[in-house]
């Protein structure tokens, strides 16, 4: 239907957004090893991207290209967490742990669904966040508990991340109307707490205090981010219109 | 003396030097040398692609692309160790590298500027080193030999890959077409230079092949290269910028026509295109990592004192 | 007590206070919280327009958008400055603003998605600021009323430059019109918030007024924009978003619908679409700067120390 | 003639490319003053270019316009160093000392040009660009003399945008051609050389030894920094092609 097209859209560019971003580290990581790892984190981000928007593109006749290259910005779902820049390897580490908090709790849920595609889609997905969420839990330890600077950083990355984790649970009558298909997003909230609690627990971090920031990503209401990204993402498929590669 | 006549006798029937093996110090000299090298190689590697990881015009060709320079990092990984087996350690490659005082192949000292460029990359650069490398899998000391089997298995990979992408332009719109043969041009004489200076002007191949390291001359490596394009290229409907390039019946070899070995040395010292910025993004990701690199000691090291504790308590 | 004497009497024929004039200590907060509220909204102002410098569609556009981005800047530096009289220094305001203990103008939390933004921005936002504004050349402290006369006359250019980037949209392509609409749909209610809160939910309006540096208040100053507005928006053949608007022939001014406060709050409170990032954006700036700031005083410190010496000579 | 053309193209291009860096400064720069005057070096850089576009697109029958946003990169003729990132600001200083050191000269020179246009143009920037040099001389002798940090800093930065000096002042034919009506580069190179070794001497510094790198952006062969920066710069304009602004 329509309103799986279109949240299958929101999950699509969520995660693609975030490929992208996790792919500006492959050759620039802190260590060999973070080359590889956030490579393997964006590749699996873009392999659900891909899931996703050709699930979605399906309902609209379009494939995963089209959707990707010949969108225009407000025609994106990404939401403002994903499109944040990477800062230093805190800050990409700290939103690595909010997304992977959170997609691992909605794709668990939404191997439920009773869309049997975006059942399969999550299932697959799952399991891949869980190296997600286990990489991001390491270093959050690791930094947090590491040496001065590193704990600042730390601290410095959440802060800078935190003001967009209130989007992520935001309701809209999408997620209402697609009922059992889809995730209440609300619905993820508590046991996300409950998750960060623990290791922010075990890493004497607190919750930072700053005020939520206004989303919209779902309503096509992105950061300023975004179009630049988007400038970079496209610029090649969009001078070449109707070529194939 | 024992030590010497094992190797020696190690080296003729073409087994192989273990890491606790004694070996001569000039064959571990030459040995960290060429392993770091190569090591190197892949590392700074990644940059040209990394170049078109953001702008991959497809999905499907970011998604591969991803994959492949994440695997270059994998073989710097392997080929790192497979050095240390010889006593030096990573850290000090990679300070080698930083501060300029090591090498790399020169070949990555070339730009970019388009996305023909990975798939001339993939096709001509990949290939040159799998016709470099898969002798390597017999290289007589073991370590840098099984390192060089996985290496080889996922560089043809990544060859075919390069050939799909220039099989796709060379398919395409004409603009698309341009950009191919473009790519191919660029590259070519480049990508035959990776077999090093003519066979008369190699200083060290001869003890390297004494060894049993490297297996076959620059110039036969590189005739044979120079064979497979030939016949490749074909396929692509494209062509290569050498009108030379015949299979000579006398030698039973391939023959090219000369090579601008001024400029392979200009690149060589320093003075190519991109080698100023390839070591400079080496060195900032390596400095800006640093405080990465010490959280994770400093967090291991608290882990192991507690961990210590718990076992004598 | 003869502070307070002659300070009230050149309160009473609207003449002009002095940076060495006796003030009372509450007026003196006041425009210092006033002073630099604008300062900072001048600084944090740059920030939604820098955001197409680098992707303007003309190379006229990026000329006169840089320019007045910069001009900004330059606003920023006679605002602090006329703050400075009043004995609170840049750096003790710059650190309230990036510890995010200052406020400025809510407005500026709002993102610029499109290039139409930067016509909206100009055209309604400098125009809100210019009504706000005209009244206060003649506020009562001097450096204020002398700086913003200086500011005032920047801002009108910017905002005829502002309207001639929508009017050139409005008469555009079907795309642009639309583009150029939804900007405007977007900043209208946001500019006529920039007055601030309804006349009898304005607290510190009343002893502005009396101080003669506010000179209208808040609901006089937005509906006598209202009006601009209304007038202008035909020329560009495009309209508000508020079907309330209409001349109110009984009191002479000019109605507009009902305003969503609970939003404004909202962003006010810091929960905007932008306020996190325009903080961290300017925080950022400012500690990477710090290295800079440092070398030029450390230079000058030691300039002036060989001066002396050579004096002392 | 078509070589004037191409040779103002060269010069339209380092400025424009040039104007594009610095403007990126404009709202992060260290402090206010130099939001300021970053911001008015790159609208001077921005004219100039505006100019020597204008008038080479003259020859082609484009307007500056069309040679700013609807030029691939192959097309671009502006010398690489102009192309470097901006790095930290003394990385930007440095560049901006090369370039003020370059063009101050260059521009001197081309007043005297028999093409009358050329001649105007430069005769209007040398004067800007006087001020350009003032300013990064007055920054390099405070940062090389400030603090220990930012005397690091400063060599850093000449470090790395030393390799592209060498392109500034390499020959080819169209200089050759161009006789009278241009200036041949190499005839600039001396007094640049004794002009930075003034400073330098004041400073304290020394050149870098750095290699030369390969230039080649007269005929359109480019550091890799410029396909990104025209993605970023070209990509309103050539969304909405032959819409007016």
């Amino acid at each position: 239907s329509q309103d799986v097209a279109e949240y299958a859209l929101r999950l699509g560019d969520d995660a693609l957004i975030l490929a992208q971003r996790l792919g500006h580290w492959i050759s620039r990581a802190p260590e060999l090893e973070e080359d590889v790892a956030l490579g393997n984190i964006a590749l699996d981000q873009l392999g659900h991207a891909r899931s996703f928007l050709t699930y979605a593109g399906s309902a609209w006749g379009k494939n995963e290209d089209e959707l990707a290259y010949f969108r225009r910005e407000p025609e994106f779902r990404s939401a403002h967490l994903f499109e944040q820049p990477n800062g230093d390897f805190a800050a990409t580490i700290a939103r690595q742990f909010i997304v992977a908090n959170y997609q691992y709790r909605l794709y668990r849920e939404l191997t439920q669904s009773t869309d049997a595609m975006l059942a399969a889609i999550a299932a697959k997905a799952v399991k891949e966040v869980d190296y997600h969420l286990d990489h991001s839990t390491q270093w959050v330890l690791r930094l947090a508990g590491g040496t001065e600077e590193s704990r600042r950083r730390m601290i410095a990355g959440f802060k800078l991340m935190w003001p967009y984790v209130g989007e992520l649970f935001e309701d809209d009558p999408l997620t209402t109307r697609l009922g059992e298909a889809g995730v209440v997003p609300p619905s993820l909230r508590a046991e996300f707490d409950r998750a960060v609690a623990v290791v922010f627990d075990e890493a004497d971090l607190e919750i930072p205090v700053s005020a939520t920031a206004t989303g919209g990503g779902r309503r096509g209401h992105h950061s300023e981010h975004l179009g630049l990204l988007l400038a970079e993402m496209q610029v090649l498929a969009r001078e070449f219109p109707g070529a194939s590669w | 003396a024992a030590g010497q006549e094992n190797f020696d006798r190690i080296i003729a029937k073409d087994s192989r030097i273990e890491p606790r093996d004694w070996m001569p110090n000039a064959y571990r000299r030459s040995l960290v040398r060429q392993i770091s090298q190569h090591a190197h190689s892949e590392i700074i590697g990644m940059q040209p692609e990394a170049n078109w990881i953001s702008r991959a015009p497809s999905l499907k060709r970011k998604s591969i692309l991803m994959a492949k320079v994440q695997d270059e990092a994998g073989h710097g990984l392997y080929l790192y160790s497979a050095a240390e087996t010889l006593g030096t350690t990573r850290d000090e490659m990679t300070d080698a590298l930083v501060a300029g005082k090591a090498r790399y192949s020169s070949i990555f000292n070339y730009p970019t500027p388009t996305w023909a460029d990975m798939g001339a990359i993939g096709w001509m650069v990949d290939g040159a080193a799998i016709c470099n490398q898969v002798p390597l899998c017999r290289a007589s000391y073991g370590p840098y030999g099984r390192a060089m089997v996985r290496v080889c298995k996922e560089e043809s990979f990544h060859q075919r890959q390069g050939f799909e992408i220039l099989l796709e332009l060379a398919n395409g719109t004409p603009e698309q077409r341009v950009m191919a043969q473009d790519a191919v041009n660029r590259w070519y004489a480049p990508s035959l230079m990776m077999f090093g200076p003519p066979d008369d002007d190699s200083p060290n191949s001869k003890q390297s092949m004494a060894w049993n390291i490297k297996r076959f001359s620059n110039d036969e490596l590189r005739s044979r290269f120079v064979g497979m394009m030939a016949e490749q290229v074909k396929v692509l409907g494209l062509s290569l910028p050498d009108e030379a390039i015949h299979f000579n019946e006398d030698t039973k070899k391939w023959d090219h026509g000369p090579l601008d070995w001024d400029e392979f040395k200009e690149v060589l010292a320093g003075r190519g295109p991109c080698n100023a910025q390839r070591l400079e993004r080496r060195r900032s990701a390596h400095e800006d990592g640093a405080w990465v690199r010490e959280a994770a000691s400093a967090y291991a090291a608290k882990q192991a004192a507690t961990n210590a504790q718990k076992v004598a308590a």
